[in-house]
């Protein structure tokens, strides 16, 4: 195990190369000027060859990579062209927020994922089956700035039941929980879905396996036989579709952050790429593939304990 | 008496196996170094004749598809040399070997496995004249036809998907598809093991009607001793990757030098209520290929086995005219 | 003039009743968060809405009167066209307790200059030649040349004055200090700014005691949330949410003509749309009054570049453009097969330019031409217009000193061609006229060149203004006394509970 | 030595009617009464994209300022107008062609994309690292930035968003069937293949891929929910289709700001982009369980 | 002996499917005495495995026990509510499965599933079970039981694995062991090991034994008696002794003829030609007829009916009819 992660973490490595020449390179090759987003539309082009010399924007395209990547083998992110404070500060602020409003909506969309796939499963093609996927597919197919409007809406406006947005309290408190509740739902829905078909064909495999069989044949109680026979053994390609949200949402989503006015890393990258902020988007890139790697790396893991066949040498 | 007609035969060779090893390397670590093999055929040497029968038998795991495999190339070989009418054929190109191909095919275990679900039987057989020879689509069609009603099928069955046939079908559609070429040599690893009785002994009958008309020579690997003892010229057992004796049907059958050759016979459920035959009970399981024992290989399960099996390993001997064996007590009874 | 929306009688529950007793307290919802709180370094609105409140300038335009009057300035004098001496406001203090002097001014504005610091707004004091400290309280700057915008310069937002000390000892960007009536509190980037009461301001400490500076990305959010009382401001409204938000039971609207400008302009760097009748077939063919009745009451009508509000506007201006006759452009447009030719009107994808590329589009294909839109995102738009890579175009300027100058000279001389002109406009007879503009310390005598430049635009059709904008704030109802300014800023610090 | 028994009546089952597959998988995909529905509502949508001009009174891009956001079931508008007076019929009819070209054409390029490094990597094991550190930077490159890149290089047009689109279903699409690939490239039939001298170009493409199907297939219909609902996602980061070509995902977007005053601009075809997102995901969840095997057994 | 353990009355086992009702099983009856071994023999296909899961009552979710009734000890089963057949699985009757490889859980341990049944049916504490588990593992043969009880099935040998299928199926000392081809995935060393196993527990415990194999050879060796099924009917049963040497049936005989004989080469292959019936095929009289050589007019018409040879040796063919 422990050889896996020092692999994981070597190929991690250039991974993070590979990206931040692709994310740097794709930065200049787009067009829009960091220098033009500092200075405003109407800065004079002396104001901006200023700005331009200042950053070192006037180096070749490879001098300013290296001088980049010298840094970040350092240890040092940079700083952001917009606002000088130092990368790695204005991601410890945002993501925080982020890791939140990631594990409550990865919790929400496991709990209705896993009931709904398991309730469609056992009473296969029942009313409640086509009523809980067409709920999985209506969750899948509505937009979240359509659906966070909506709940907006309807509990913070309407009934005044939860704050519209903003995330400020700790989540440990009742304001906190309050605050997550409706991002969360929103951010949990596509997730949810997804996790509701896989744990249903997954189910669906499972229950035919042998093993089923022999536990009934046991005389293991139904309940028993769902929860300690079946679930376990159909997880396993539920939790790769866990995993794979769980990583896109670390790295920030940025409609529900928009709306839920929520101080998260996707939104940080968007804006930074709105405002051609190079640094701030490499360091943020950085992060949600490092997280990316991260989660995977936990799922294998979380593999080993499910399933004892799995091993890594 | 089958043997008797084919001794004049025997001279003629059609494949000669030296030495050959098939290891498959267990990796791992971080940078996945290899850290041991597992010893998948450990040393095979053996020939086998123009239009003969031969046997492959031995407990599940000890190397017989694999070697079936590394025969056809399937299997890259860890050494040694395979001969095939006179030319070595381990080291051609895949170009090179194409030749061979037609001459060299096997029939699987799974008939149902080995057929592409999704191919109508008609394309699957028609695919390898479109492989091997520049025929029109008329010629194809027709040659399937022909092969189809070798094997006992019909012209309608062309167009219908593999599950549509039952198991015997399904292995006479293996069996069209492996001589579609005319091979000089046939390969079955566990052709009849996935079939009932009664459609076992189709299957059996029906790849000897083809042998007498073909001239085939089978390398025919199961581990159901009945149908070898009925199907096979001469029988190679096998343990742990190791070739552990070699004879015909009869002298093996009859006189077994090897006690695992013993204990297999003796194992075997005899479809009978009478002769209740004492059964040679073995101790434990078989060991890793991975990590096989030092010595003979058997030495852990052996009944009789002596201190000196532990260390030395037993060389591969004639005890009698064609009756081969590695056993430092070949012949002694372990009853 | 100004509008104020039919104010509701009826106090609403969602407002900040409970509050009453403790220290009065204001939210305000950004779209965007500030990119920095140094007058010398940042350059957006957001940031400005903040250091207005937390900085002062040497002189702040009145909106009412539209003059310049001193704010750390007393008074200044100009003893010949370039000398500029100004005395100063004495006893006020920085935040930090340094005292704000002559040193403090001329450290602001070498700094401000110095391309080193590579200020984003350096070139507002482009034409200061020397700075000199007189007295304590005294400085005299000196300009190359007669510079008749300097006043409004000294204006500007990024013109405010730092704290020297403070400027040494940390970075101003993200703890700023200054003069001004509020001072810095916290700051969580991306999220709040928060600035409470300075009980020192030199003009009385203000009523509200804590200014609130939320990030609220998403407008509509912003709405529910003032709707629901989570915050008590807003500034900026959308166009399509205007029905909404007068509909609020708790809220006011406060609308005032505003200087900024929006205008349709071809590509002056292609020959061929230089010819005179294809800008008339263009100008013939927009309906710029079925355009602004959809901006819900957000933008009003003049044909002038110059603004009402903005100075160099004279009334007679406002008529001066080629009238919407379709019939007419029709005409031309056949006459000199302008339809066989494909137009691409480059469309940022932001506020109303998405609008009014839309329509416009739409109204040009009416009279027969062959436009199609592409619309972007801001940091390529800008790139792609600077370059020149259209045909026909929307363009906007909301002019923060609301000087005629500071439209012209940035947007259509020919000077800056290739950075801020994106018109690519040049025109020679112009360009002297907007320099004289600027060189010229007379007041009177700039509203003379300043009017000439904006009617010989407007005859020669080289732009289409499509309508002026109307800066508009909705407050809460329990609020009152906020400033709201025709440049689109507002002054908090005479709010006051109703 | 003879056989007693004549060969050619041994073991041959009654002769079945002779069907052909996708009349099966048709009929297995019938019987599911959602995959029907499914399957209605797709056909309508090709008809709508088809017939557009047929099916609509208006021109899609007409405006008129003075007719503009007209509620639903006005008098000559059954879906109400928008902002400009165009109506909104015939733009959701008109925008239909635009959502099913681009999702098709995105998923079909993403399939291509994926499958051929899905193929490589889960056939050739010496590929194989290589080929998932490529998938992996491909998810973690962010997808407005890929989308940005290529407008910026090859503009905003909506074969580019289709590409945009493609390029992010590459990865998933991969991963699926390099997962399939190599569960089958271990079958005996492959084995059977080889052992008959086959190239590995004929057996990844003549025996492998048309095994994969199942899977892809419900990959592909999945995506194709996606692929719409991420040009709406496009435009509504200002990406999509330019104005004033209608488009699900641009009117959403539009509409946002009218929710309150005119919700059915944004209602309107959010229905129309979930009635096809449902469409697809319950047909391919029906293509599924047609293709399944095990329905064989019944 | 003597004492009856399970009866079989007449049962039909039903498939509903898209080609509609389908019979895997058709009027089947047999009876098993305590202390005895049944075989159950037939092509693959015939209704084996469906008729012990009608038994045990694990039936696919599609298929139903339409008619006819099961007797355990005297008392119906086939009725009897979810509740109660729990109790009897796993404690008076249990199972061992056709493969040894899936048949247990991957992801739960030998131990937790060897204890499993004991703390259901015995109400044995944790600990106990424990104990009475290795017990168990010692008793079919497994090496260092104690390990074994924290190792995965994947850890284990296919023999191993079925022999700890063997020891669930025995912790409850069941009144009837049904085994479903316990050795057919096992290689013949294997087999015979298992084989043994089970002979001896069931002279120990007096268990009545169901065994299903396709595999004469595996008969021979354990029955006492035998029932050969033929597409979802009984054709033939007898004494061990009784269909060995004296078959009837032509099926029977076919079937034996089929079997190379490991101990006479000479020994020639008789395939039964054709292959058997799919289950929606419709046939009048002898299911069998197609494929027999000796079908007479009365075969093709009429199902042939019980013939009785002797006390234990019954027919269902219409040539014994004209003896
Ligand atoms: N590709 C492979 N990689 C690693 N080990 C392998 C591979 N193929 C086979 N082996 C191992 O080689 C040994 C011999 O396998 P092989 O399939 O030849 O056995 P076999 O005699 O055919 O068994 P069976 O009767 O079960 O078919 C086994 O231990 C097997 O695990
Ligand atoms: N769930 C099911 N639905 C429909 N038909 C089924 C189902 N399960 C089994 N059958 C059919 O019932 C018949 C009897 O099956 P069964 O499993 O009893 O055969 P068997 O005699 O045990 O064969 P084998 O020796 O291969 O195990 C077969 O034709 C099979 O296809
Ligand atoms: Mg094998
Ligand atoms: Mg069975």
């Amino acid at each position: 195990m422990i050889a896996m992660i020092v692999r994981r973490f070597f190929q991690l490595i250039f991974l993070l190369f590979g990206i931040s020449f692709l994310v740097f390179s794709s930065m200049h090759i787009a067009p829009g000027d960091p220098a033009t987003m500092i200075g405003g539309p109407t800065a004079s082009e002396s104001d901006l060859e200023a700005i331009r010399n200042n950053l070192g924007l006037n180096d070749p395209f490879l001098v300013q990579y290296g001088r980049y990547i010298s840094d970040v083998v350092k240890g040092d992110l940079g700083y952001s062209y917009q606002t000088r404070q130092p990368i790695s500060e204005a991601i410890a602020i945002r993501f925080p927020n982020t890791l939140k409003l990631a594990i409550a909506s990865i919790i929400i969309a496991v709990i209705i994922g896993i009931i709904t796939g398991l309730i469609s499963a056992l009473k296969q093609n029942s009313w409640l089956d086509v009523t809980s996927t067409t709920f999985a597919l209506a969750g899948i197919s509505i937009p979240n700035f359509w659906l966070g409007a909506v709940l907006i809406l309807l509990f913070s406006v309407n009934l005044q039941w939860l704050p519209v947005g903003g995330m400020s309290s700790p989540f440990y408190t009742v304001e906190g929980l309050k605050e997550l509740i409706l991002p969360a739902i929103t951010l949990g829905t596509g997730s949810a879905a997804m996790i509701a078909r896989m744990t249903r064909s997954s189910m669906l495999e499972v229950v035919k396996a042998d093993y089923v069989r022999t536990a009934r044949a046991k005389g293991v109680k139904e309940r028993n036989v769902i929860w300690i026979h079946t679930l376990k053994n159909a997880m396993i390609p539920v939790i790769t579709v866990i995993g794979l949200n769980f990583g896109v949402l670390l790295g920030g989503t940025i409609i529900t952050e928009k709306v839920f006015a929520i101080n998260g890393v996707g939104r940080l990258m968007i804006d930074a790429i709105a405002a051609r902020d190079f640094p701030m988007v490499q360091g943020s890139v950085l992060l949600v593939a490092t997280l990316f790697v991260l989660v995977n790396l936990i799922v294998d893991i979380v593999y080993t304990y499910i399933d004892p066949r799995i091993k890594f040498q | 008496m089958p043997i008797a007609v084919k001794e004049n035969q025997e001279q003629a060779v059609l494949l000669e196996l030296k030495g050959v090893k098939k290891y498959f390397p267990i990796t791992g670590g971080i940078l996945k170094r290899k850290q041991g093999d597992v010893k998948a055929v450990e040393d095979v040497s053996l020939k086998l004749y123009k239009g003969e029968s031969l046997g492959i038998v031995g407990e599940s795991g000890c190397g017989k598809s694999t070697l079936g495999r590394t025969i056809l190339g399937l299997e890259e070989l860890t050494s040694g040399k395979i001969i095939f009418s006179g030319t070595e054929i381990q080291h051609l190109k895949r170009k090179e070997k194409l030749k061979f191909v037609k001459e060299m095919q096997m029939i699987f275990q799974d008939p149902f496995a080995s057929l592409n679900p999704r191919q109508r039987i008609g394309h699957a057989l028609e695919e390898v004249f479109t492989m091997h020879t520049n025929m029109s689509a008329k010629e194809k069609r027709e040659m399937v036809i022909k092969l189809l009603q070798e094997v006992g099928l019909k012209e309608e069955h062309f167009d219908r998907y593999p599950h549509e046939f039952s198991g015997g079908q399904r292995q006479r559609i293996g069996i069209a598809r492996a001589i579609a070429l005319n091979p000089s040599f046939v390969i079955c690893d566990e052709a009849v093991s996935a079939l009932d009785v009664s459609v076992q002994a189709q299957v059996l009958k029906l790849l000897k009607v083809l042998q007498e008309k073909y001239q085939l020579s089978y390398l025919f690997i199961s581990h159901d001793l009945g149908v070898v003892r009925y199907f096979c010229d001469r029988v190679l057992v096998m343990y742990l990757g190791n070739t552990v004796e070699l004879g015909t049907v009869h002298d093996l059958f009859n006189k077994p030098l090897h006690p695992y050759t013993q204990a297999l016979l003796s194992a075997i459920p005899r479809p009978t209520v009478h002769s209740k035959h004492k059964r040679i009970q073995l101790q434990g399981d078989i060991p890793n290929p991975a990590d096989p024992p030092n010595g003979c290989s058997f030495h852990t399960r052996c009944p009789i086995a002596a201190d000196m099996c532990k260390t030395e390993k037993p060389v591969w001997e004639e005890y009698e005219p064609k009756h081969f064996a590695a056993c430092h007590f070949a012949g002694q009874s372990i009853l | 003039g100004e509008k104020g929306a039919s104010s509701d009688p009826e106090k609403s529950d969602n407002g900040n009743n409970g509050k009453s007793n403790e220290e009065l307290t204001l939210t305000y919802a950004s779209v965007t968060d500030a990119v920095g709180l140094s007058p010398i370094l940042m350059n957006d609105s957001a940031s400005a809405n903040i250091t207005d409140h937390v900085y002062e300038k040497l002189f702040e335009r009145n909106p009412n009167t539209m003059e310049y009057e001193p704010v750390l300035a007393e008074s200044y004098e100009n003893p010949d066209e370039n000398t500029w001496v100004i005395k100063l406001r004495e006893g006020i203090k920085f935040h930090d307790g340094t005292p704000f002097n002559a040193e403090a001014v001329k450290y602001t504005f070498d700094k401000l200059r110095d391309p080193a610091t590579a200020a984003p707004r350096a070139s507002l004091l482009e034409p200061v030649d020397t700075i000199t400290v007189k007295d304590e309280y005294t400085v005299e700057i000196k300009t190359k040349y007669p510079y008749g915008v300097f006043l409004a310069s000294l204006a500007h937002t990024n013109a405010a004055i730092v704290s020297p000390t403070a400027d040494q000892k940390q970075d101003l960007m993200n703890s700023p200090v200054g003069t001004g009536p509020f001072q810095f509190v916290s700051w969580v980037p991306g999220d709040q700014i928060v600035l409470k009461s300075n009980p020192e301001y030199w003009g009385g400490e203000p009523e509200l005691k804590k200014v609130v500076f939320k990030v609220v990305p998403e407008v509509s959010t912003a709405i529910s949330m003032l709707q629901a009382g989570e915050v008590q401001f807003l500034d900026n409204l959308p166009t399509e949410q205007m029905k909404r938000i007068e509909s609020l039971k708790n809220v006011e609207v406060q609308k005032v003509d505003g200087t900024p400008v929006y205008y349709f302009t071809v590509n002056h760097a292609k020959k061929e749309n230089q010819d005179p009748e294809f800008k008339k077939a263009l100008a013939s063919a927009i309906d710029r009054d079925a355009f602004v009745s959809k901006l819900n009451g957000l933008g009003f009508r003049s044909d002038s570049v110059v603004g009402p509000k903005v100075f160099g506007y004279q009334d007679s201006a406002d008529k001066a453009g080629t009238p919407y006759d379709v019939e007419n452009a029709k005409e031309l447009v056949k006459k000199n097969g302008y339809d066989k030719r494909p137009l691409k009107l480059l469309t940022a994808n932001r506020g109303n330019f998405q609008l009014m590329a839309e329509i416009v589009q739409s109204q040009l294909t009416e009279a027969g031409f062959n436009v199609s839109i592409e619309s972007m995102e801001w940091a390529a738009f800008l790139d792609s217009a600077r370059a020149g890579e259209y045909d026909l175009s929307f363009l906007s300027w909301s002019n923060i000193t609301g000087d005629g100058s500071e439209l012209f000279y940035p947007n259509f001389h020919g000077d800056n061609v290739g950075s801020s002109n994106r018109a690519q406009y040049s025109n020679a007879e112009f360009d002297k006229l907007v320099d004289s503009s600027r060189t010229t310390v007379d007041q009177n005598e700039r509203q003379k060149f300043l009017n000439q430049a904006n009617e010989l635009m407007l005859k020669n059709d080289d732009v289409v203004v499509m309508y002026h904008g109307v800066v508009t704030v909705a407050l809460n109802n329990d609020y009152t006394g906020l400033v709201l300014d025709p440049n689109g800023k507002w002054d908090l610090s005479k709010v006051t509970r109703k | 030595m003879e056989p007693t028994v004549s060969i050619a009546e041994l073991g041959i089952k009654k002769p079945k009617k002779k069907e052909r597959n996708f009349i099966v998988i048709t009929k297995r995909l019938i019987k599911n009464k959602l995959a029907v529905i499914g399957l209605i509502i797709i056909a309508i949508q090709i008809c709508m994209a088809i017939f557009s001009p047929l099916l609509t009174g208006h021109d899609p891009i007409k405006q008129n300022l003075a007719n503009s956001e007209l509620p639903i079931f006005s008098e000559d508008h059954w879906l109400g107008t928008d902002n400009y007076g165009r109506d909104v019929w015939s733009r959701i009819v008109y925008g239909s062609r635009i959502s099913l070209v681009v999702g098709i054409t995105a998923v079909s390029l993403g399939l291509i994309g994926g499958i051929i490094l899905g193929l490589l990597g889960g056939y050739y094991k010496k590929l194989d690292g290589i080929i998932m550190r490529i998938v992996d930077l491909l998810f973690s490159f962010p997808g407005i930035l890929l989308a940005m890149l290529i407008i910026a290089i090859l503009g905003t047009s909506l074969v580019n968003v289709a590409i945009a689109i493609s390029i992010w279903s590459i990865p998933s699409c991969a991963r699926i069937v390099r997962g399939s690939v190599l569960s089958i490239k271990e079958k005996e039939y492959i084995m059977a293949m080889k052992s008959l001298g086959a190239s590995d170009f004929r057996i990844m493409v003549k025996h492998i891929l048309p095994n994969a199907f199942a899977p892809i297939i419900v990959f592909a219909t999945m995506r194709m929910a996606t692929a719409i609902l991420s040009t709406a996602a496009l435009s509504y980061l200002g990406l999509g289709a330019q104005p004033p070509t209608p488009e699900w995902g641009a009117m959403i977007a539009q509409g946002q700001g009218f929710m309150w005053s005119s919700p059915h601009l944004t209602i309107v075809p959010g229905i129309a982009i979930m009635l096809t997102v449902f469409a697809f995901n319950v047909v391919g969840d029906g293509l599924r369980d047609a293709l399944d095997p095990n329905m064989d057994i019944q | 002996m003597g004492e009856t353990l399970l009866e079989v009355k007449n049962i039909v086992t039903e498939f509903r499917t898209a080609d509609g009702q389908l019979s895997a099983v058709r009027d089947v009856s047999f009876s098993l005495q305590k202390g005895e071994t049944l075989c159950i023999v037939g092509e693959s296909g015939c209704g084996k495995s469906i008729t012990s899961l009608s038994i045990i009552g694990l039936l696919p979710s599609n298929g139903k026990i339409t008619s006819g009734e099961i007797l355990y000890e005297g008392k119906a089963i086939h009725q009897l509510p979810a509740q109660k057949m729990r109790q009897i699985r796993g404690n008076k009757i249990s199972m061992i499965f056709q493969e040894p490889m899936t048949a247990l859980n991957p992801v739960l341990t030998i131990g937790y599933q060897i204890r499993e049944p004991l703390m259901i049916h015995q109400k044995l504490s944790k600990r106990e079970a424990i104990d009475k588990g290795i017990e168990l593992l010692k008793q079919v043969g497994i090496p260092y039981p104690e390990k074994r009880m924290n190792q995965y099935p994947h850890e284990l040998s296919g023999g191993m694995r079925q022999r700890v299928m063997i020891a669930i199926a025995l912790s409850c000392n069941p009144g009837l062991l049904i085994a479903d081809e316990p050795t057919t995935a096992l290689d013949v060393t294997i087999q015979a090991q298992i084989l043994d196993i089970i002979n001896r527990l069931k002279d120990e415990f007096h268990m009545g034994v169901l065994m299903i194999t396709h595999d004469m050879g595996v008969v021979a060796e354990v029955a006492d008696r035998v029932m050969v099924m033929y597409a979802g009917k009984k054709v033939e049963e007898g004494k061990v002794e009784e269909i060995f040497d004296k078959p009837k049936h032509p099926y029977t005989i076919g079937l034996l003829n089929s079997v190379p004989n490991v101990d006479d080469p000479d020994f020639e292959l008789e395939p039964i030609p054709g292959s058997l019936p799919s289950l929606d095929e419709q046939i009048s009289g002898c299911r069998f007829h197609l494929r027999c050589k000796f079908a007479k007019d009365i075969c093709r018409i009429q199902e042939p009916p019980e013939f009785k040879l002797s006390d234990s040796h019954q027919v269902f063919c219409w040539l014994e009819g004209d003896n």
